[in-house]
């Protein structure tokens, strides 16, 4: 018996303690707002899956954040901390929305949808590119040109939405005139539900982990992340690694911008990435970089933020507590596996 | 001030860095530490100035026994240390870097002396110590200006400025590790000048150095330590100069390596395959002048020296990865000078770092995986999809040729640094045209290296030219046909190996090689 | 509008932001970056209110502030220095998850009536010809971010103690040797950094903002992240910085009527814009191509005006054994 | 899956009996509790509930892009209307797409959009969609009221307003306020017109998020710093009397004319000239009867003020709360004002009155249409100020 428990890695019990004591520290947080943990969680659940209307939700909430967790994966994996995703997001959004606007009337509707998103990516490409040569030619962390680029480009966005892009007669924050409904990607029955959208984030999850786990390409961006310098000694060519897993995570995120545009407002609005970007950060960072866990962390998130609508609507707490739990579970993963560590340091 | 080690051991995981090692330094004399690298003479030095703490033993000043647990520590015991790579701020200045830690020794004797540590830290001030820095340097007769920053200095500077704040701190003895690696010749006189000034005054002196010379020139007694031990101690004073160097050549490098067959190649019939000329190359603390050099296809030439004389850039320079600012580097008819490093790749240049880690493998990558690697970064790359049954046949004949102890799936740091060095060796191109290698052999056991060395030999026979640094100096005179010794950026001519002995390959890497 | 007082109004108005980019210019010359800027902004400007609402006391009010703002920070040294974690991971998700919070538990207090810090003129410099009105017509608060500027860059550039924590930034491992406890210098001023960012949070709440609202200050922690880069780490370029920023701002409202076809928006983003400019100009090899046709004692000195060098330790772990 | 949905049953804003009860919801564009346009709305609800027994008024805040990213007002409608409310309300101008789709998609449920045009058959957008309503106070007058109480307290003549964003509506309140305030300096103070500065700053949204729109606090300190001595909010928070507290304590002399919500002086009572406020309570539960008893038609409801009593709180729809700071002498010319705008004899819409850029809005003795009033293309002559 003590024999079986020892083969149980110590790791394993200082994520579950983490976990446990996250989940301590949100019934804390709950309860110091005079309310009951147990209530919140039904609250929540039924919020996301109490209706096929709001697991139609949870799904189209997912789609994005799979396609810019995806794209995260080949940042992080070049050991590149792509702060600007958000900002990438929503270039692609503007992109798409700029080759709808440009595209005349009568003009065939999938043509149309498959050349915004087209259009998606490149503008989130573009982005993630330009982030690069900040990176590696001006010397700037990826971080700070990543932030800077991001109320960069939403600015754009405003700049758009306030000036030559605004409705006639309107200028408000609820964006551009809206398209036609030919021009939205078609949803299932009467939801929010757009199985085309998840068929793309699905490809896009498929797609990452073959070639993160089976192509030379993800290997010499692990090569890159791990060891720039001998990477490059080895005669991996380190720079165009890094600026490709740049463009890439920038088209991702371009899809998940051109699908917020065409699946989700089906117009430009000004806060188009609507912070899914920076979930899908949360969502990389407590996966491990591991893709084959991406799918389920980001299900858990997207129920978390549709289903804590519910908390206003019916116990009157503020739906950010859905902010609050993604970000526990996160620091106190992060934590655990310091102290892990720490110990096993300190024990040899 | 007398300081005596006693028992001195320390280790770091299964290296041991230093071994029950006891010496004494009499007050007012110049102590020598010899040894060669990885000795252990910077880890001494370091335990008795607090910068790590020692696994056991006793550190007794004047006689009394004292604790020292930080650096703190050490200079409020009055001991002060120059470190081998300069430990300072480049980007502050001068009378900054003069000026930092002062406030935490106030603090520290305010309160052994039970004074108030704040008052005694507030005593300091800048134009008070701008004019103390000005007296003591005129005093040594440095060159130091306080406004100057750092970066913008020599490492001699940096060394004279290094002395002059340890002094005025009140320091008793003083450590200097290896203060003449990376200096110029005027300046070592100055310095020479200083330590034995200092010496006159009392103080007690530990210097650390490879260089003969040196050592027979400053000090008074001296003791060689080998692998963390000590091998002997000797007074300097009145002994032969000739006698004494051949003694400690002997106890700094050992001989107790079983010599293996030596090199027998015909190498006069074969044409010039690689040729240097006036090169110029500028590190980050010397820079390396190589007039003329032609290599023969199949040869091999030992570069030797003490780390950090140059060696490094030459063979940077040669893989492509360290351009140099003049000169030229042509490999047969082809001029490499200005091409980019991938192209050193393919015309069939390799390197093997002796940093392999940090530099040659990659950390969190399989061995299967660095094959895989392998296979992606070679020119005949086929396809996108890692192809995992063949890259699995190759990395288990390559573990079972090269003899390394891993599966396919462990990850390179957890190799032992032999089998690392094993795995480098392994993923070498199969054709290549000049190898260049740092340490081949370091952490390598007898039987592994005459393999290792049997297997480039192999390959020096199809023409293959090898260039590498070792600090064995058996293996340098063993396996090169020919010899650079490199001392202080400057290199000897190519000296032929049949015709050297130890001991004078010894003499000329402490620097008497003209 | 006459330009003093627009002058007047931005600086004023950049004290909470100024006491957040002085606190983490504290911080990162330490070598630790706190990301949680954001976050611990939002947090302690609603528990600064809470608090100083409950108890009627300004003073308990920023003590409160602070102590959020630095039992925020003491979770980034823990998980950086002591776990050796990604700093740049655990600020994030602080950044995100303490403004969740705040929004979460600050429920109860939106928009309600609180206390505010009064304002003073101060007698005899109010009178100062464009100064006075320029600098001394505001309150407290206001005149102790004038002394916390002047105050760090004494302490940074004219002090013992200033000169330690700029080496434990710079080489951690030389400071070690000169006898710093540079584990115990980087929690001080992660700490320190904190509590300042923390003050910042409750002058938004108890002052410039005069109150708490959901989000209330959403957007100043990045912002002030941004301008200690912007202000390369160097306390008075900082200030210059923030106060660029606020006059940057009040340009925005002036401009509206001036050039009325930009909209007013795009001056929010213009900071940034400037900060990745400076950036790439100044840490790139850009700026030396571009100057290489000129003097090189001229090069030097342009140079050195404008480029800035991180602490050479800035995110880095140090291992002291 | 099963589309009724199952509520936790310890829910407290869902009563026991819920069965009995009609439900209705409203979805607030900013927080319930933001002492203006939102607690105006939110109030009205609470009215409802008081006035008549037997209706669930539900509520769902700050439904916006700043602080609920991709959340969409037709989603939380969806939601509500699972939960069985039979009419929506949706209070913003921002949300006439989500009004729309929210009535296209559930014909069954009557929704009303409080500040659009849609159901306005002589209106430009006329959608023809029957279970869509609009409600609108008529706040002009209001804010004519408010723009006079805002000259006759101004020593200097500079008036300050804080706009929020730029569209018909806002430049019909704008300019609303600038022609009470034109015509009680002309005929009460007796100033030549040209002395009258009246200033718009707009925001960009109706309230502050932050980095995306000017910061409010920030405008009504540039305006008190800057010699305005009385400020008009037009936005939906209390930035302008939070700052003009702050700037009377500090020793400036300043008013503010608030916006909103009948209570708003509340934040600062002793330097507010007054507040022209919104009374929805009345129109919303006039529009709650109809639904129950099936005679919702989706009309568009211009709600009028009650001039023979301005404040009533179950007659007018828009009301004038006279503040601390209104001298008696100009209560008593501010009282007349009234009188005249509620009797006919002050018309303010009559011409000859010119836009910003000189182009005429309505020729000498002209008097606005409805639509005219309705559709303000620029702000008038005599604003300074972004116009588009
Ligand atoms: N911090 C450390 N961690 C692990 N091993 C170490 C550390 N410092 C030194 N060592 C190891 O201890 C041994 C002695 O090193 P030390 O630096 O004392 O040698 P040295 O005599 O100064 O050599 P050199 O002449 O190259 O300076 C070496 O094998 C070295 O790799
Ligand atoms: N890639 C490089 N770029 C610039 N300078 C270098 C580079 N590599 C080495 N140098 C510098 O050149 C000097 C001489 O290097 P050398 O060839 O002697 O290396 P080494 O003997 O292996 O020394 P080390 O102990 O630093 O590894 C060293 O001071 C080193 O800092
Ligand atoms: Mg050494
Ligand atoms: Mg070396």
């Amino acid at each position: 018996m003590i024999s079986k428990i020892s083969k149980i890695p110590k790791i394993t019990y200082f994520r579950i303690g983490a976990f446990a004591i996250a989940l301590l520290f949100i019934a804390v947080v709950i309860w110091l707002s005079s309310a009951s943990p147990v209530q919140v969680a039904a609250g929540m659940w039924n919020g996301a899956f109490g209706s096929s209307d709001r697991f139609a939700r949870v799904i189209s909430t997912l789609c994005p954040l799979l396609l810019a967790a995806c794209g995260l994966i080949f940042t992080f994996t070049a050991g590149l901390y792509n702060l600007g995703i958000e900002g990438q997001i929503t270039a692609g959004g503007i992109a798409a929305t700029f080759l709808l606007r440009a595209i005349p009337e009568g003009f065939s509707p999938a043509i149309a949808i498959t050349l915004a998103i087209l259009a998606g990516i490149l503008g989130g490409a573009l982005w993630g590119i330009l982030a690069g040569f900040l990176n590696i030619y001006g010397k700037v962390s990826e971080i700070f040109a990543g932030l800077g680029m991001n109320f960069t480009t939403q600015g754009l966005a405003l700049y758009l939405v306030f000036g030559p892009w605004k409705r006639s007669g309107v200028a408000s924050m609820s964006g551009t005139e809206p398209f036609s409904d030919a021009l939205s990607l078609p949803n299932f029955g009467n939801t929010e539900f757009s199985p085309i959208a998840l068929a793309i984030a699905i490809v896009a999850l498929i797609f990452t982990t073959v070639i993160i786990k089976a192509t030379y390409f993800g290997l010499k961006l692990k090569a890159v992340g791990n060891n720039l310098r001998a990477a490059y000694v080895l005669g991996i060519p380190a720079i165009a690694q890094m600026l490709s897993s740049f463009a890439i995570c920038g088209a991702f995120a371009g899809i998940a911008g051109s699908l917020q545009v065409v699946a989700v407002f089906h117009r430009l609005i000004p806060n188009i990435s609507s912070n899914l970007g920076f979930l899908a950060l949360l969502v990389v960072m407590l996966v491990n970089y591991n893709p084959f866990l991406i799918l389920p962390i980001a299900f858990l998130f997207s129920s978390l933020n549709v289903g804590s609508l519910e908390l206003p609507l019916s116990l009157s707490l503020d739906s950010s507590l859905s902010g609050i739990i993604q970000g526990a579970l996160l620091l106190f993963a992060i934590l655990g596996e310091g102290l892990a560590k720490l110990t096993k340091n300190s024990a040899s | 001030m007398k300081v005596e080690l006693c028992h001195i051991s320390k280790s770091f995981g299964n290296v041991r860095a230093n071994h029950d090692i006891s010496m004494t330094v009499e007050a007012g004399s110049v102590y020598g530490i010899l040894g060669e690298n990885g000795a252990g003479k910077s880890t001494l030095s370091k335990i008795l100035s607090g910068f790590i703490t020692k696994d056991s033993g006793r550190i007794l000043l004047n006689g009394t026994e004292v604790e020292i647990k930080t650096p703190a520590d050490a200079i409020c015991a009055g001991i002060g240390m120059l470190h081998q790579d300069p430990l300072d701020f480049p980007s502050l200045s001068v009378l900054d870097n003069f000026m930092a830690g002062r406030s935490i020794l106030a603090k520290q004797q305010a309160k052994q002396e039970r004074r108030n540590p704040v008052k005694k830290a507030n005593q300091i001030n800048r134009q008070q110590l701008t004019r103390e820095l000005q007296q003591l340097a005129a005093a040594f007769g440095f060159d130091l200006h306080p406004s100057d920053r750092l970066e913008n200095l020599t490492v001699g500077e940096r060394q004279q400025l290094e002395i002059l704040r340890l002094l005025s701190l009140g320091v008793q003895t003083l450590i200097l590790d290896e203060p003449t690696t990376g200096i110029s010749a005027s300046q070592k006189t100055a310095l020479f000048k200083a330590v034995k000034q200092l010496a006159s005054e009392g103080k007690s002196i530990i210097f650390v150095s490879h260089k003969l010379e040196d050592v027979e020139e400053l000090c008074d007694r001296l003791m060689v330590m080998r692998q963390g031990e000590v091998v002997g101690e000797s007074e300097i004073k009145g002994r032969d100069s000739a006698e004494l160097a051949a003694s400690l050549v002997d106890m700094m490098f050992g001989r107790e390596m079983a010599l293996p067959a030596k090199h027998e190649g015909k190498l006069e019939e074969s044409e010039i395959a690689l040729s240097i000329h006036d090169l110029l190359i500028e590190g980050d603390r010397l820079s390396l002048q190589l007039d003329k050099l032609t290599v023969k296809s199949g040869e091999i030439i030992g570069l030797a020296g003490l780390e950090g004389n140059g060696q490094q850039l030459l063979l940077l320079a040669c893989a492509g990865l360290l351009k140099p600012k003049t000169g030229t580097i042509r490999i047969g008819d082809l001029d490499m000078t200005h091409r980019p490093y991938r192209q050193f790749l393919k015309a069939g240049i390799a390197y093997l770092p002796a940093d392999r880690l940090q530099d040659g493998l990659i950390r969190g990558l399989s061995i299967q995986e660095h094959f895989m690697l392998r296979q992606a970064s070679s020119i005949s790359q086929s396809g996108i999809f890692i192809n995992w049954s063949e890259t699995r046949q190759v990395t288990h004949q390559a573990i079972e040729k090269f003899n390394i102890r891993g599966k396919p799936a462990s990850k390179v740091e957890r190799l032992s640094g032999g089998n690392q060095q094993r795995t480098q060796i392994s993923l070498l191109p199969d054709y290549l045209n000049l190898l260049l290698m740092e340490q081949p052999t370091r952490g390598l056991d007898i039987e592994s290296s005459l393999w290792i060395w049997k297997q480039m030999m192999e390959r020096c026979e199809k023409g293959m030219m090898i260039f590498f640094i070792s600090s064995d100096l058996d293996e340098i005179l063993q396996y090169s046909d020919r010899i650079l010794v490199f001392s202080g950026g400057k290199v000897s001519q190519p000296m032929d190996a049949k015709n050297l002995s130890v001991d004078r390959l010894g003499q000329a890497i402490g620097g008497k090689f003209e | 509008m006459d330009i003093i007082t627009i002058l007047a109004t931005a600086i004023a108005t950049s004290t909470p932001l100024i006491f957040a980019t002085i606190g983490e210019t504290i911080t990162e010359r330490a070598g630790v970056i706190n990301l949680s800027a954001e976050g611990t902004i939002l947090m302690s400007a609603m528990t600064g209110f809470a608090v100083a609402k409950f108890s009627n006391s300004l003073i308990l009010g920023f003590a409160a502030a602070a102590l959020v703002g630095a039992a925020i920070a003491l979770i980034v040294a823990i998980g950086a220095i002591t776990l050796k974690q990604s700093q740049v991971s655990i600020g994030f998700v602080l950044a995100l998850m303490c403004g969740d919070l705040s929004s979460f538990l600050g429920n109860p207090i939106v928009r309600v009536e609180g206390i505010t810090v009064p304002s003073f003129k101060i007698p005899i410099l109010e009178s100062i010809p464009v100064l006075g009105k320029l600098l001394f017509q505001s309150d407290l608060l206001v005149y102790s971010s004038y002394i916390l500027i002047l105050f760090s860059w004494f302490f940074f550039y004219r002090t013992q103690g200033g000169l330690i924590l700029r080496t434990v930034g710079e080489q951690p491992a030389a400071a070690f040797a000169r006898g710093t406890n540079v584990v115990k210098m980087r929690y001080l001023y992660t700490l320190l950094g904190g509590a300042l960012m923390g003050i910042a949070g409750a002058a938004f709440s108890l002052d410039f903002k005069a109150g708490w609202s959901h989000r209330h200050t959403a957007g100043y922690g990045w912002i002030a992240l941004a301008i200690v880069i912007f202000g390369g780490w160097n306390p008075l370029r900082v200030a210059l910085g923030t106060y660029l920023f606020g006059i940057l701002q009040s340009l925005a409202s002036v401009a509206q009527s001036a050039i009325p076809d930009v909209p007013t928006q795009v001056f929010n983003t213009a900071p940034f814009v400037l900060m990745i400019l400076m950036l790439a100009l100044t840490s790139g090899e850009w700026l030396d191509r571009l100057l290489s046709t000129l003097p090189r004692s001229l090069r030097q000195g342009i140079l050195s005006t404008i480029r800035t060098t991180p602490p050479a330790s800035l995110g880095k772990v140090f291992d002291q054994d | 899956n099963s589309p009724t949905p199952t509520t936790p049953s310890a829910a407290p804003s869902v009563s026991a009996d819920a069965s009995k009860e009609f439900k209705s919801a409203m979805i607030l564009v900013g927080p319930k509790n933001d002492s203006g346009w939102n607690q105006a709305h939110y109030e009205a609800t609470k009215y409802v509930m008081e006035k008549q027994t037997g209706i669930q008024f539900d509520y769902v805040d700050k439904v916006n892009p700043g602080d609920r990213p991709n959340v969409k007002a037709s989603q939380v409608a969806d939601d509500l209307i699972a939960k069985g409310a039979k009419l929506i309300i949706f209070n913003s101008d921002d949300f006439k797409d989500d009004a729309l789709e929210t009535a296209k998609k559930h014909p069954n449920v009557s929704v009303i959009h409080s500040s659009g045009d849609y159901a306005w058959k002589e209106g430009k957008n006329f959608k023809n969609q029957k279970n869509l309503g609009n409600v609108m106070p008529q706040i002009e007058y209001g804010k004519m009221i408010a723009g006079c109480s805002a000259a006759l307290s101004s020593e200097l003549g500079k008036i300050g307003y804080v706009g929020p964003l730029i569209n018909d509506e806002t430049r019909r309140l704008a300019s609303a306020s600038y022609l009470g305030a034109k015509y009680c300096w002309q005929t009460y103070r007796k100033k030549n017109p040209e002395d009258l500065k009246f200033k718009v700053v707009w925001i960009g949204f109706w309230f502050n998020i932050p980095g995306q729109t000017l910061d409010p606090t920030k405008v009504a300190d540039d305006f008190y710093n800057n010699g305005f001595d009385v400020v008009m909010s037009g936005i939906d928070t209390p930035e302008v009397s939070v700052q003009g507290k702050k700037a009377a304590e500090a020793g400036k002399k300043v008013k503010f004319v608030h916006y909103d919500l009948k209570t708003g002086c509340n934040l600062a009572p002793d330097i507010c000239v007054g507040v022209p406020y919104y009374n929805w309570g009345p129109a919303y539960l006039d529009q709650i009867k109809k639904v129950k008893e099936g005679k919702f038609t989706g009309e568009f409801i211009s709600a009028e003020p009650n001039w023979k009593d301005l404040n009533n709180p179950d007659t007018s729809a828009v009301g004038f709360e006279k503040g601390k700071a209104l001298t008696p002498e100009n209560d008593k010319i501010l009282t007349e004002f009234i009188k005249g705008l509620g009797d006919r004899t002050i018309n303010l819409y009559k011409g000859p009155l010119n836009y910003q850029d000189g182009t005429p809005f309505l020729k000498e003795g002209e008097t606005a249409t409805p639509q005219q009033i309705w559709y303000f293309t620029q702000l008038l002559q005599g604003i300074e100020g972004a116009t588009k």
